[in-house]
């Protein structure tokens, strides 16, 4: 059949997907369509509410990318520390791994193996 | 203690190249050249050249010298087009 | 190899023998000078090494890589002495 | 043109001493080396007349000042190069210095004639030319026994200026 | 770059021109001798080194032209490629003239020899192709780096 | 052939001796100039006499054998032995030259006139 | 272990390059060391063809009746050779331009890209 | 003379003839420098599909250089090639096409993007030069021409990084280091080189294959081998010269310099199936393939998280994409000489494995193309001063998606179906790998989530007023790729099946590919 | 006496292995660079003596001159 992709434990055809995909969203907008009865358009209920207070200008409320998951790297920092300080750009330190994972390697391959 | 670690697997990577001189066959005694002995024999007769050498480089193996050729006419873009508008 | 190979073999090693005493000079010489009138001694045994080489080894052919270098070992010579000079302005 | 000509005649000439081998011509050139030879003599001629015959003099195209060199060269040069060797290892056994630069004008004018000198001063006794004054010709000489700190040329290169003016100038 | 003094200049005219022809003399004789192409082209690239040492990178822009020496880089390549591509007819980088008795179309006499010009097929075009190029490539790398050398060293005065 | 072998010895030994000389004085003597001295004119002058032998034994060779390889290989010599003397000299005036520019002064000299003419 | 010097000598070779890759702080010594790698292989290579008391693969003049050195491994050689002077003069002219920008050739300060 | 039979040669010596030619013509006619480029580029694109119908209909092809004919591998009376040839077989055409069809896409895409640059000349130039040392890499047969091709594409991708070297140091930076990187990889190669050569007196792969002893030389061999072709390829920790080049290169060479670094991982691959195969240690060698995998992938997508500029981002997802490929490959290699493992989930994983090569060139293309079109229009690269370009880049914006949800693996686009593939088969091998796997995917699109975010959402900002949509070209070179991101998400079965399954196939089965050379021995 | 070459050749070896350390620890680059050319210089001696005279001849000239003429170009470009 077409688009059909076996992988051995099962398989996975775009086409159906899609075609799925179709069906749960006609449903999902003919339950949404349903809808409240007792919404309005233009009146408070429109508006966003964030904790009482006025909703920001949009200008201000771009989050610039750098702040984007401080969350995660706050967290992470015993994780991310190392890494960032392994990332010298040293040109020293580029050649100095490659010879590094090449001994290990030759040690894996040349002894063991 | 990024040096201590490059030093050692320098050590280590020195050493198998070592190992490796060592485990070549001997020096000046080919154990199978029956490629060369070919170019060698039948390079006079094939190319009509009388340097050997010449007719590798230019006939059975010409390819690699059109590569080679095209590596020296990279770097010369290369360096050209770093440079290019240096006026003096 | 004919008769004449021992007769400029022997004389081919030692010319390597007093280029190791200019390499000696490599090592040391306080100034940079120094170094390059070691590498000039070095070219001019290397130029005459390689002639008595070819001459043992009875291939013609060879006189012409001492050609090349003979002529081309000047070149770096005065690359090095350009640079001593340092003609910075212009 | 005339000096084209002449670049072309010299390449030829080194060419046809590079290519001597056997063959057809006089039992030393083949046909085809001798065609070879030409075009790429032709060739560089194109490329160099230009750096050979720079200030445009021919004072050297007169074969009598190649004969009066060829001469000086076997005879008083290399007399001189023998006692230079002879010095040189007189001074290296013994390790007897008095080292000096020292200035002399040895009147020459043109550039062959100056830079035959110059070489042969540093081929010759105890001698060294280390810098030339550009505008007057006067040659630095670094003198590695010096005798006299006013010498006039003869101390330095006996009659060498004589010889060179005869051929170069 | 300033210039040399009147001796290395006087000495760099005569030998100019022998590097050249002797460079030329190794590309020509690429099958004969030791040499060939690359050899030859990297001993008349030198050449140019020399010129342009001796005489500083503003008089020997006389002698030197980098535009006419790329010119001739492409040219050395575009007959090198159009050597391989004419032995298409059978595949490509045949050596198609090899013994067939025209232009560098003698037979090798087998063993040793005093060696003949007129053998190899294309190798000697080969190498008058691979020498074209690799002379002007030396020579423009040589120029190119000369210039660009006082392009990016500090300025002193300031 | 013993006449051949007794100049072929005499210039080898010649061209050795003189070589090996340059090298001794390149590491005896004090300072630049004086080893440029000893560099240049020795090791020119034995080098000569080295290719000088390879030129004899190529002619004479020819002469009994009349192969031409050996020609070819006296006239290469000769080419390669014109470089050696037309370069070496200029070579070691150049550096002389720029070892003075670069700073380098002549140990143990009684004069400098160079240093002189460039003061004034 | 004597008889097989040259290779020893070329892995010698070998090792100085790459220490001078990982230990060097200036550019221009990177530089001599990636020629330094480049003339061990090369010297490897050639070491590779060589064959006791033959001659060169050439026929012009050459002593009759010998057998010859391998000529592949001179091929390949004079590639890479070629090959080196490419590399060399690239990677010299990129650390010109570098020194043109950052005024220095010290690696440690070369590294505006990192992280 | 039949011209079909020297289709191979054509691929190669096209391109390499019109980047000749270039210079030349650049004397003459700036403009026509860029149209001469596409136009060979064309030609070599449309002669790799034909191969590639012939080969995957016929069979594998060789061209022989300098023989009495384009297919006689062994001259007579010999046992082994004496010639340089190159040797197709369904997975180098495979990567050929990748090849041919990110060079063409390039080569439109710079016509306006390159447009304010001097020396354009020698950049289209260089371009070619590079498309020729890849397609070089991924064709030949020849052990020493794989070297000179290696050299030829990193000499013009350091030629092409530091391009821009002129205006800012950065570029030469990224380009000294490359440099650096890649002549020592590129030595180390020549050295193996030198070792097989002086064991077997061969230079030919299937002929070296097929006398291979796996003894200390070859193992020492192999071991300087794998690291710098698998740094070539950007496996952590080798990795650090990625960013920096990706970054700083334009954005087409950007794509270009990813097609280049698979090629490395092609030869790593060809080297471990072609060249050993199950003489050497397979599950030694595999799991060091598959750790290069899992550090790639992991330490690649966390690093991503954290950048700021847009392209040094998509750089570290590159490395962490190419995690996936040594994964599904690794894998494969593992269970090499486990026939039953092999056909149950090897070559599933193997499948998944490259076809997620031609996935990942695909879509990280487009991607470094549209960040290619915000730094024609914006001039930067930063994302914290990029904002709200989706209302004045519409289509550009969609593009972005497509490519962020490809990498990202969400169905129903290429990303997912290779890496479905992956998923399935090596959970048989080890759960934790692919639940590792997975946890990669959702951080990719994470990362992809802030820089949808913070460079295309959000409202217009002032400095951008002027942002126009970018010319059409740019947007011909990005619609190309999408629709076949589109296509390949929608039927993946007939790439794989067509495609991909040929290709590993012909890794696996060594026999195949020595037989090509030596006469079915 | 053809020992004797191998002599030759093993010395050779030995005074280039001497100057391509040099060429590493010497502190100043121009020194470091004449090391370098004596390297490439005796790398072409010894290419000589094991008999490949083509290769002879590209090392000599691509190592004296030209190496040498574009190191020393750079380092005056970086001073």
């Amino acid at each position: 059949m077409l688009g059909l992709l076996e992988t051995g434990s099962g398989f996975w055809s775009a086409i159906i997907w899609i075609v799925v995909v179709l069906v749960i969203g006609s449903i999902v907008i003919y339950i949404r369509n349903k809808g409240e009865d007792s919404y309005k358009k233009n009146t408070e209920q429109d508006k966003p509410f964030i904790s009482g207070n006025p909703e920001k200008s949009k200008e201000n409320s771009h989050l610039s990318a750098s702040h984007i998951y401080w969350g995660l790297t706050e967290a992470l920092k015993g994780y991310y520390n190392p890494l960032v300080k392994m990332h010298t750009g040293n040109i020293n330190d580029y050649s100095g791994w490659i010879i590094v994972i090449t001994a290990i390697i030759l040690i894996m391959v040349g002894v063991s193996g | 203690m990024k040096k201590i670690i490059f030093g050692i697997a320098f050590i280590i990577f020195f050493s198998f190249l070592i190992v490796s001189a060592i485990n070549m066959r001997t020096f000046g005694e080919p154990t199978y050249s029956e490629m060369d002995d070919y170019f060698i024999e039948n390079a006079q007769s094939e190319t009509g050249a009388n340097n050997v050498v010449t007719s590798v480089v230019f006939d059975y193996r010409g390819f690699d010298t059109l590569g080679e050729a095209t590596v020296l006419f990279t770097a010369v873009v290369g360096v050209v087009a770093l440079f290019r508008g240096v006026k003096k | 190899m004919s008769g004449f190979f021992n007769i400029f073999i022997i004389p081919g090693g030692l010319l390597l023998i007093f280029m190791l005493l200019s390499l000696i000079r490599l090592i040391l010489g306080p100034t940079v000078p120094d170094r390059i009138v070691a590498l000039d001694t070095i070219n001019t045994l290397v130029v005459a090494g390689m002639i008595l080489v070819g001459a043992a080894y009875e291939e013609v052919i060879y006189i012409d890589v001492a050609i090349v270098y003979a002529l081309l070992s000047y070149i770096g010579t005065l690359y090095v002495a350009k640079y001593l000079e340092g003609g910075s302005n212009k | 043109m005339i000096d084209f000509i002449v670049t072309f005649l010299l390449s030829m000439l080194t060419y046809l001493i590079l290519t001597a081998s056997q063959g057809e011509v006089w039992g030393i050139w083949s046909v085809f080396e001798i065609i070879t030879g030409i075009i790429l003599s032709f060739i560089v001629a194109f490329i160099a007349n230009k750096v050979l015959f720079q200030k445009r003099t021919y004072r050297m195209l007169n074969p009598l000042r190649w004969v009066i060199f060829l001469v000086y060269l076997i005879g008083p040069f290399f007399w001189a190069m023998a006692k230079a060797n002879i010095d040189v290892a007189y001074r290296v056994i013994t390790g007897k210095i008095n080292p000096g630069i020292v200035k002399i004008s040895p009147g020459l004018k043109t550039d062959l004639g100056i830079t035959l000198l110059a070489d042969s001063i540093t081929l010759t006794p105890g001698t060294l030319s280390v810098d030339i004054d550009e505008k007057n010709n006067d040659l630095y000489i670094h003198w590695i026994n010096v005798t006299t700190l006013k010498p006039t040329t003869h101390h330095i290169c006996s009659n060498f200026p004589q010889w060179i003016r005869r051929i170069a100038e | 770059m300033k210039e040399m003094s009147r001796i290395v200049k006087t000495v760099t005219n005569f030998v100019y021109g022998f590097i050249i022809i002797f460079g030329f003399y190794i590309i020509a004789h690429g099958h004969l001798t030791p040499g060939g192409g690359f050899q030859g082209g990297a001993v008349v690239g030198s050449a140019f080194a020399l010129l342009l040492i001796s005489y500083g990178s503003l008089n020997s822009k006389k002698f030197l032209k980098k535009d006419i020496l790329s010119l001739f880089e492409g040219f050395g390549l575009i007959l090198f490629i159009v050597l391989g591509f004419s032995g298409l007819g059978i595949t490509f980088f045949y050596n198609f003239l090899a013994n067939s008795g025209g232009w560098f179309g003698n037979a090798a006499v087998i063993g040793v020899n005093p060696g003949n010009m007129n053998t190899g097929g294309v190798i000697p075009l080969m190498n008058i192709a691979v020498g074209l190029e690799v002379l002007s490539a030396f020579g423009v790398i040589v120029l190119t780096m000369a210039s660009a050398a006082e392009f990016t060293k500090k300025k002193e005065n300031s | 052939m013993g006449t051949l072998l007794a100049v072929l010895y005499i210039f080898l030994g010649i061209g050795v001796f003189f070589n090996c000389l340059g090298s001794v004085g390149l590491l005896r003597f004090p300072d630049v100039y004086t080893r440029l001295h000893a560099a240049t004119k020795a090791t020119t002058f034995g080098s000569i006499f080295t290719s000088l032998a390879v030129i004899v034994y190529g002619f004479s060779s020819w002469n009994i054998t009349g192969d031409s390889k050996f020609r070819v290989l006296a006239l290469h010599t000769i080419v390669a032995l014109v470089c050696l003397i037309i370069t070496n000299p200029t070579g070691a005036h150049a550096i002389a030259r720029a070892a003075h520019r670069s700073g380098v002064m002549p140990r143990q000299a009684v004069i400098d006139e160079l240093k002189e003419a460039k003061l004034k | 272990m004597i008889g097989n010097l040259p290779y020893v000598a070329v892995v010698i070779f070998v090792g100085l390059g790459i220490y001078t890759l990982m230990f060097k702080k200036n550019l221009i010594k990177i530089a001599i060391g990636v020629v330094l790698i480049e003339n061990g292989v090369n010297l490897f290579l050639i070491t590779l063809g060589y064959r006791k008391g033959a001659i060169a693969p050439i026929y012009t003049y050459a002593p009759s009746g010998q057998a010859m050195v391998l000529p592949t491994p001179q091929a390949l050689t004079l590639t890479s050779i070629v090959i080196g002077i490419a590399t060399t003069a690239l990677i010299l002219s990129v650390a010109m331009m570098i020194y043109k920008h950052y005024g220095t050739l010290d690696t440690d300060e070369v590294r505006r890209l990192k992280g | 003379m039949n011209l079909s039979n020297h289709i191979p040669i054509l691929i190669i010596a096209i391109p390499l003839l019109a980047a000749f030619l270039v210079p030349l013509i650049g004397r003459i006619n700036k403009k026509a420098t860029g149209i001469l480029t596409t136009l060979a580029l064309s030609v070599s694109l449309i002669l790799t599909i034909v191969l590639a119908v012939k080969i995957l209909t016929v069979g594998p092809q060789v061209y022989v250089f300098g023989a009495t004919s384009p297919s006689l591998t062994l001259p007579s009376g010999l046992k082994f090639p004496i010639r340089i040839m190159l040797q197709i077989d369904a997975m180098g055409i495979f990567m050929g096409l990748i090849t041919a069809v990110v060079s063409f896409v390039g080569a439109v895409y710079s016509l306006i993007f390159m447009k304010q640059h001097s020396g354009l000349d020698k950049y289209y130039s260089l371009l070619l030069l590079l498309t020729v040392g890849v397609f070089g890499m991924e064709f030949t047969g020849d052990v020493f021409n794989f070297f000179v091709f290696l050299e030829i594409a990193s000499i013009a991708s350091v030629a092409l990084i530091s391009f821009r070297g002129i205006d800012l140091g950065e570029p030469a930076e990224a380009g000294f280091k490359y440099m650096v990187v890649s002549s020592i990889s590129a030595l180390v190669v020549l050295f193996a080189v030198g070792i097989f050569y002086g064991q077997y007196d061969l230079l030919n792969f299937a002929a070296l294959a097929s006398v291979i002893k796996y003894s200390q030389l070859d193992k020492i061999a192999l071991g300087l081998l794998i690291p710098v072709l698998a740094m070539k390829a950007g496996a952590v920790p080798m990795h650090m010269w990625t960013p920096d080049a990706y970054s700083e290169a334009p954005a087409p060479i950007t794509m270009m310099l990813v097609a280049a670094s698979q090629a490395s991982l092609y030869a790593l691959f060809r080297v471990v199936f072609s060249l050993y195969n199950i003489s050497l240690n397979v599950l030694t060698v595999g799991w060091i393939i598959i750790i290069f995998g899992l550090l790639s992938m992991f330490i690649g997508v966390t690093m991503a998280i954290i950048q700021k500029d847009i392209k040094r981002l998509m750089a570290y997802h590159a490395i962490s994409q190419t995690g996936y490929m040594f994964l599904g490959v690794g894998v494969g290699l593992a269970v090499l000489a486990n026939p039953v493992a092999l056909n149950q989930y090897g070559i599933t994983a193997m499948e998944g494995g490259i076809f997620h090569i031609m996935n990942h060139a695909m879509y990280k293309g487009l991607l470094f193309l549209t960040a290619g079109a915000l730094f024609f229009r914006t001039g930067t690269k930063n994302l914290d001063k990029m904002g709200g370009l989706a209302h004045s880049m519409k289509y550009t914006t969609i593009f972005f998606i497509i490519g962020a949800a490809a990498i990202a693996g969400l169905p129903p686009f290429n990303g997912f179906a290779s890496k479905i593939l992956i998923y399935e088969s090596v959970y048989r091998f080890n759960p934790l790998l692919s639940i590792i796997a997975m946890v990669v995917s959702i951080l990719t699109l994470a990362s992809f989530v802030k820089v949808f975010h913070s460079a295309f959402l959000g409202p217009k900002l002032p400095q951008f007023k002027e942002v126009k949509e970018v010319p059409r070209s740019m947007v011909f070179a990005m619609a190309v790729l999408s629709c076949i991101i589109i296509f390949f998400g929608l039927f993946p079965d007939l790439i794989v099946k067509n495609l991909v399954h040929p290709a590993v196939m012909s890794l696996i089965e060594q026999f195949k590919y020595t037989g090509t050379v030596l006469g079915g021995m | 006496m053809s020992s004797f070459v191998e002599i030759i050749h093993i010395s050779t070896l030995i005074m280039m292995i001497i100057a391509g350390f040099l060429a590493v620890i010497f502190k100043k680059l121009l020194p470091s660079i004449i090391a370098l050319t004596v390297a490439s210089l005796l790398l072409s001696l010894e290419f000589y003596i094991l008999h490949a005279p083509d290769v002879a001849i590209a090392e000599a000239a691509i190592g004296a001159g030209l190496t040498m003429a574009i190191f020393i170009f750079a380092i005056r470009g970086t001073r």
